[in-house]
């Protein structure tokens, strides 16, 4: 079976050839395109199970299915187009497949009344087929089509409702971020082939200890860019922008990729290069510092956002924060472990908020009222009118706020833990696991805002609406509920030895981690007493952010958007984003086009080296002609003078010197 | 196929077919009446595309040297030989020439009205030249051809061009000209002086070649004269303001045919020619981070100026100047890999700027405007247009998986080894043709439908789908499974690397273990 | 002999015709400085004529009559230009300029 | 007692001093008949020439004829004399710094040795002799002895110089058509 494994890659991609044939024809064939759209994602997903059993039996040795020779350029450079199958990128094919389709089903309902409705088809079943080749690639080349093509259909996707400047713009800025990350994954590649001589994943863990130094110069500078590719797609510090800005496209789009799979891609490759950062501790120590840091930062921005996806949004990066803590303190297997758990529930909120800003809309339409359907401030006591999501969002949320038994808790912990553990040896860790805490409470807070904003007080969007709102349709609520029981659930995969599991998903994938282990010593996990105190600790941090977040929101009837006043001070700032739009808009965008233009366009190319050089060399001929001219005016007296000054020198050249 | 190509005696009479049958349909088209001087220029090209095909199978790749080689004395007394011979390189310059011209002709089908016999006789006569150039191996055929292209050329962009078409026409040619003539100066050198040294005069690329080491002295200053002549025409940076005037100005078919083959005789040049003949002076240290760099300042710069134009036209024009930018930084990368991209990225850049070019040519023949300004929300009313625009944009930007990432790639690699800074210089381009492509595409395709002028350009015929078509399945096609074209061109590329490779100055990069690793 | 004194004369006499065409402002003095400077060139065809045979002197009546049609024709120009411009001054005669 | 000699320098002093006269008068009349006084100096040295032929043809058809014809034109154009007649600066001094080199040029034009004049003109690399090339000896005089002043002339005119002869008086033709019709004011 696993050696068809192309066959999840090529049902997405027949999908949208599909899809996109007849968005061009006949793009009201709404039935056909849902068809064909959910069909090729479920027979992915069929297959991706049978993949599954077998790797399951297997012993945990990857299988490299060879399509054909993409490259054969030179004997030291032949790049083929295999696709590798191991622990790692099963658990990420499940994950992709799984999820990918509950969303597809989802947006059958939520994309249904949209003319470009097999145009978002052909897109999302790009988009998969992108991400399983980026997940199933056996070498860097072959990841890197995933890589930017998952980027182009962010692009595709998030500019989806083009027709607005916005939308477009944004899908402009993510794609370009993502290009900024893949300008360092390039350099990597180009680094590694020429000191490592190859690019395939086993090939790089076999051969890259004995070529790169530990901890030298060419290592870190490999490991670092890597990990510039990965900031830009998983929306870390330098690179996080474009992520709260993809919310423009629609609610499923984000689920799907700016929750669960593409964010993710960056945490993936950090894991699938584990052997590179495992050789360079200073790169690890920079992963994790800027995990923690982005985890911190995003949350405190969430505090303060109006626009449900944004909230979510800000969430998404922090936890993208927590996995890149995570991956950097060398716990490989929390990370992916958290990589999952956060698939689903903020997938489930994601798709949540969706039926939600799909009821305000229907209710907006049935009423004709206008306003932004997706501004929190104006939602308020759903809870009666949308009983199913709010529940399943609940859970979601309890789930992310790090509540046991819940998934969000154990891979949450799993993460603290480890930053624990390292920071005993390195204070860097140990500041890393404070954010980490910090961050947790403030997750906790900004959740239970949220919740208490959209179910609980009063519906503050105007009576007119008030009964217009109700469930949205099953096909809907549907994947809701089974994203609602892996978020439940979730978290048996990896229980750690206290409550009684075995860290399964630590050890399934020790195959692909432990090639990292000659270098990185093992965690040791902590035990006993330290153990306890780190869980309670978690779990208390976890309520008191709730009951705080419930409670700062329900003391006082909130505030439509049209009372709030003007924020001050630090809410200024948080609701600002920090300003780093601004900046970076101030510092990169506006002097590049405003150098590109007035330097380098109409300076040097128009000025210097159209006008000056060839105007210059015309107006010199044109002036050696004015010269000529002068000669012919008309006098006579000047053309014999002429004449005979030329006699003259003839003579002079006849005479010649003496006899 | 090559069973039945080689019994057909295939390769005796195929270059003399393919450069002959144009310049035989010239006086046709002269003589039938004007409306049906298109249908012989289409005829033509298909022809020779039907015939040029099956040089595809009849190359042998595996023998790197000359093939399909005719020597016939021309004008015995100077030594001027009917020369002609393809390796790995030419034989898919030639190709890419014979496919795309039977698109070239198909779509100046309804833009071009005045004049027709005119037209289509020139393009015939801009077709023999353009083939000409790649398979001539002798010096003084090269030259004419070279010259054969200017004159059809300069009348295509002068009396079938827009605006002020006239400037642009006179610019390129003196542009042009300029070059060329300090090229043919070095030529009568070089054959002088060899012919002195070794007794036979002859302009025959191998003679010269074998015997260039003779020209130790005036070596350089004959380098820098052919290196000025294919530089204009590449063009690199200092000598590229010609271009986007030329570009904006020409007729469609005029512009496509610029950008897809006439800008690789530059390159075509410098590999076959320049640098062969002066390895010692052209590879030194100082020469070749000359002109690395400015190959990278020119990928940067254009890429830059190109996110700034209002013109569409002329935004692609700056884009091709930043892709063959990449060409010479693979020529001077010197390893068999940054050659192979070199010659990758003059094919595949043919197809994305012919294909971009096309799609302009047509919004032109739809609304005669190319300012970005006078479009928007295009998608919404020619759906097709706007998928094949941004699949076009996206192979030009180098996406993985397309046609444009495989010779980017290959250059780059191949070039860190030697140039590591310059190619970390070049590789940020990355970002900015994504910038400048996308911005345009947005302003153009994708956003706020305000013109009301656009409401009526319908979405692309039967014709244009044909048009555009074969070019799209050529991105896709080579950016999955470049393999085929590799395999042909490796044999050229080694050989080039061979000449060069005792020649190639160590040069002590900074850092150099940091970059070079083992290699 | 009187060779060499003629000779030198008549460089004085044509060198004084070089001075008098290149000073002069009157068209028509102008000329006569040309008949000057024939003459001394006629002096000297004469001085060698006398001693190496008499081509010299033929050639004398040559320049004769080329100097009479010379002076002919171009004084009936200076009457056709002063007719127009109602001056022989030079200075004024400009029309025929680029 | 040689006469010959200061003879020919009084003829000379008088050409140059009427020729001197003849370029700085400012009444083109005066520079006129100056240039008449020239010419007939010059006739007189072209007797002592043994030209006597030409001597009289000197003054029938070149003083007389010609001179005639400028004074005629002078009178009918009745030109005032131009107040500034010199010119100043620039083309004035050019004019005469560039006659001033010209003259001395043709003075070091005395320098040529007959030996030189001879080897520039003979086709042989090897010196010549210059007597071969240039007969020496009063040519003229033997043949105006020979043949009379007249014949002397006219034996090589229509002999070896007949075809210019001819043409002469075609260019004389001219000449006069042209005057003609340029002169006219219409047909």
């Amino acid at each position: 079976m696993t050696s068809l494994v192309w066959l999840t890659i090529l049902f997405p991609l027949l999908g949208a050839v599909i899809n996109g044939a007849i968005a061009i024809r006949r793009p009201e064939a709404k039935g056909l395109v849902s068809l064909v759209g959910v069909g090729a994602l479920l027979g992915s997903f069929a297959v991706a199970i049978g993949i599954f059993l077998e790797v399951l039996a297997g012993d945990g040795t990857a299988t490299r299915v060879l399509l054909w020779q993409w490259m054969p350029v030179t004997e030291r450079l032949s790049i083929d187009l295999t696709l590798q199958v191991d622990r790692l990128s099963t658990v990420m094919l499940l994950v992709i497949t799984g999820v990918g389709s509950l969303i597809h089903l989802f947006s059958v309902g939520y994309m249904k009344s949209d003319p470009g409705y097999a145009r978002y088809f052909a897109y999302l079943n790009l988009f998969v087929a992108f991400m399983l080749v980026l997940v199933l690639g056996a070498s860097l080349p072959v990841s890197f089509i995933g890589w930017e093509g998952v980027g182009l259909c962010s692009y595709l996707l998030i500019g989806f409702w083009y027709e607005v400047d916005a939308n477009s713009d944004a899908g402009k800025k993510a794609f370009l971020a993502n290009r900024i990350g893949d300008f360092g994954v390039l350099m990597a590649m180009f680094l590694l082939w020429w000191h490592v001589g190859t690019l395939d994943y086993d090939g790089l863990a076999r051969q890259a200890p004995e070529v790169l130094a530990y901890a030298g110069a060419p290592v870190t500078l490999i490991a670092l860019l890597l990990f510039l590719g990965c900031t830009g797609k998983s929306a870390q510090i330098p690179l996080f922008t474009w992520l709260p800005d993809a919310m423009a496209g629609p609610t499923p789009v984000s689920a799907l990729i700016h929750a669960a799979t593409m964010v993710t891609a960056g945490v993936f490759l950090v894991v699938r290069t584990g052997v590179i950062f495992s050789l360079a501790p200073v790169a690890m120590e920079v992963v994790a510092i800027t995990g923690a840091l982005t985890a911190f930062f995003a949350a405190t921005i969430a505090l303060r956002q109006n626009d449900i996806k944004k909230v979510l949004a800000y969430s998404t990066v922090s936890q993208l924060g927590y996995m890149f803590l995570a991956v950097g303190t060398g716990a490989w297997a929390a990370g992916i472990f958290h990589l999952v758990t956060h698939a689903f529930f903020k997938a489930l909120l994601f798709l949540g908020s969706g039926s939600v800003i799909h009821a305000m809309h229907h209710a907006q339409h049935a009423a004709h009222a206008h306003g932004d359907a997706q501004d929190m401030r104006l939602m308020g006591g759903l809870r009666r009118a949308m009983p199913w999501t709010f529940v399943l969002m609940g859970i979601a949320t309890l789930a992310i706020a790090g509540v046991p038994p819940l998934a969000g808790f154990w891979s949450k912990d799993e993460i603290l833990a480890a930053a624990f553990v390292r920071g005993g040896g390195n204070t860097i860790y140990l500041v890393a696991w404070g954010l980490g805490l910090l961050a947790a409470l403030m997750t906790a807070f900004y959740m239970a805002r949220l919740m208490a904003m959209t179910f609980f007080g009063r519906f503050r969007g105007g009576d007119t609406l008030e009964p217009h709102l109700h469930e949205a349709p099953a096909v809907m609520t549907g994947p809701l509920v089974v994203l609602g029981l892996l978020s439940i659930v979730g978290g048996v995969l990896n229980l750690p030895g206290f409550a009684g599991g075995s860290h399964y998903l630590a050890h399934w994938l020790e195959p692909v981690t432990d090639a990292t282990l000659p270098y990185l010593d093992r965690l040791e996990m902590p035990h006993g007493m330290t153990e306890l105190l780190l869980v309670g600790g978690a779990i208390t941090i976890a309520l008191v952010g709730l009951a705080l977040g419930m409670w700062t929101t329900l003391r006082r009837p909130v505030l439509t958007p049209a009372a709030t006043p003007a924020a001050t001070g630090l809410a200024r700032v948080l609701e600002g984003k920090y300003f780093i739009d601004e900046l970076y808009q101030k510092v990169f965008v506006g002097p590049t086009v405003w150098f590109s233009r007035r330097v380098l366009w109409q300076g040097i190319d128009q000025f210097l080296v159209d006008r000056m050089g060839v105007g210059g060399t015309a107006r010199v001929a044109k002036g050696l002609g004015w010269l000529g001219s002068r000669l012919q005016n008309g006098h006579v007296a000047l053309y014999l003078t002429l004449f005979v000054a030329g006699v003259v020198l003839l003579m002079r050249a006849v005479i010649g010197g003496a006899p | 196929m090559t069973a039945f190509l080689a019994a057909i005696g295939y390769e005796q009479w195929i270059l003399h077919v393919l450069l002959g049958l144009p310049l035989l349909a010239i006086p046709m088209i002269l003589i039938m009446p004007v409306h049906r001087a298109r249908w012989i220029a289409l005829t033509v090209a298909l022809i020779e595309l039907v015939l040029g095909l099956g040089l595809w199978w009849a190359f042998d790749p595996a023998n790197p040297a000359m093939q399909f080689v005719t020597d016939v004395p021309w004008i015995g007394a100077f030594g001027v030989g009917y020369r002609l011979g393809i390796d790995g390189l030419s034989v898919m310059m030639v190709l890419l020439s014979v496919i795309t011209m039977p698109l070239v002709v198909w779509s100046s089908w309804r833009s071009v009205d005045t004049k027709q016999r005119g037209f289509y006789a020139l393009l015939l006569a801009l077709k023999t030249g353009m083939l000409g150039v790649f398979v001539a191996m002798d010096l003084f055929l090269f030259y004419v051809f070279w010259e054969l292209l200017l004159i059809p050329m300069y009348f295509l962009i002068g009396s079938w061009g827009s605006s002020n078409r006239l400037y642009a026409a006179t610019k390129f040619v003196i542009y042009t000209f300029v070059g060329s003539l300090l090229m043919l100066v070095a030529i009568v050198w070089m054959v002088m002086e060899v012919g002195r040294a070794t007794g036979t005069y002859s302009f025959a690329y191998e003679h010269l070649l074998a015997h260039a080491y003779l020209l130790e002295s005036s070596g350089p200053w004959l380098f820098v004269a052919f290196a000025l002549a294919f530089a204009v025409k590449v063009p690199i940076f200092p000598f590229h303001t010609w271009l986007p005037d030329a570009h904006t100005e020409a007729p469609t078919a005029g512009s496509v045919d610029l950008a897809v083959i006439l800008l690789k005789m530059g390159t075509y040049g410098f590999l076959r020619f320049a640098v062969p003949f002066f390895p010692g002076f052209a590879l030194s240290e100082s020469v070749g981070l000359v002109m690395a760099g400015l190959a990278v300042i020119g990928i940067v710069y254009a890429a830059l100026v190109a996110m700034v134009q209002p013109d569409l036209k002329r935004l692609v024009a700056y884009s091709s100047v930043s892709h063959l930018g990449f060409v010479i930084l693979g020529i001077w990368g010197s390893t068999v890999e940054s050659v192979q991209g070199a010659i990758m990225v003059m094919i595949s850049h043919g197809l994305s700027t012919g294909a971009l070019f096309f799609i302009i040519g047509m919004l032109y023949e739809r609304r005669h405007t190319r300012k970005i300004s006078d479009f928007g929300g295009l998608a919404r009313v020619a759906p097709l247009m706007a998928t094949a625009f941004v699949i076009t944009a996206f192979s030009s930007i180098g996406l993985p998986g397309l046609n444009g990432f495989v010779g980017e790639f290959l250059v780059l690699i191949g070039a860190f080894g030697r140039y590591p800074w310059l190619v970390a210089g070049a590789t940020t381009v990355v970002v900015f043709s994504a910038a400048y492509l996308l911005w345009a595409t947005q302003r153009v395709f994708f956003n706020r439908f305000t013109n009301p002028l656009n409401e009526g350009i319908g979405d692309l015929n039967m014709r244009e789908i044909a048009v555009l078509a074969p070019l799209l399945l050529g991105m896709v096609w080579i950016g999955l499974y470049p393999g085929p074209i590799l395999r042909r061109t490796e044999g050229a590329a080694r050989m080039y690397i061979e000449m060069v490779e005792p020649y190639l100055s160590e040069t002590p990069t900074v850092g150099g273990t940091m970059f070079r690793g083992g290699r | 002999m009187l060779l060499g004194p003629s000779l030198a004369l008549s460089a004085v006499l044509f060198t004084l015709g070089v001075l008098g065409v290149l000073v002069r402002r009157n068209a028509i003095v102008v000329f006569m400085c040309v008949e000057l400077m024939l003459n001394a060139v006629n002096l000297s065809f004469v001085a060698l004529a006398q001693v190496h045979g008499l081509g010299g002197q033929v050639m004398v009546i040559f320049v004769m009559t080329v100097a009479a049609a010379e002076a002919a024709v171009g004084l009936a120009i200076i009457l056709a230009i002063f007719r127009h411009a109602q001056s022989v001054d030079l200075r004024q005669l400009t029309l025929l300029k680029g | 007692m040689d006469l010959v000699t200061p003879v020919f320098w009084v003829f000379a002093g008088w050409s140059v001093v009427s020729a001197v006269l003849c370029i700085t008068r400012r009444n083109p009349i005066s520079s006129a008949l100056w240039l008449v006084s020239t010419m007939f100096a010059l006739a007189g040295i072209y007797v002592l020439l043994d030209a006597q032929f030409i001597a009289a043809v000197q003054v029938i058809v070149y003083a007389g004829a010609i001179m005639v014809l400028f004074l005629f034109v002078i009178m009918l154009l009745n030109v005032g004399d131009a107040p500034r007649e010199w010119r100043r600066w620039p083309v004035g001094l050019l004019g005469v710094g560039l006659a001033a080199v010209l003259g001395a040029q043709l003075m070091m034009l005395g320098g040529y040795g007959r030996q030189r004049l001879a080897d520039e003109f003979s086709t042989q690399p090897a010196p010549v002799n210059p007597a071969l090339v240039f007969p020496e000896g009063m040519a003229s005089a033997a043949a105006v002895a020979e043949r009379g002043v007249v014949g002397a002339v006219a034996e090589p005119l229509f002999t070896a110089y007949l075809i210019p002869f001819e043409i002469t008086s075609v260019l004389l033709l001219t000449a006069v058509i042209g005057a003609v019709v340029l002169a006219k004011k219409k047909l």
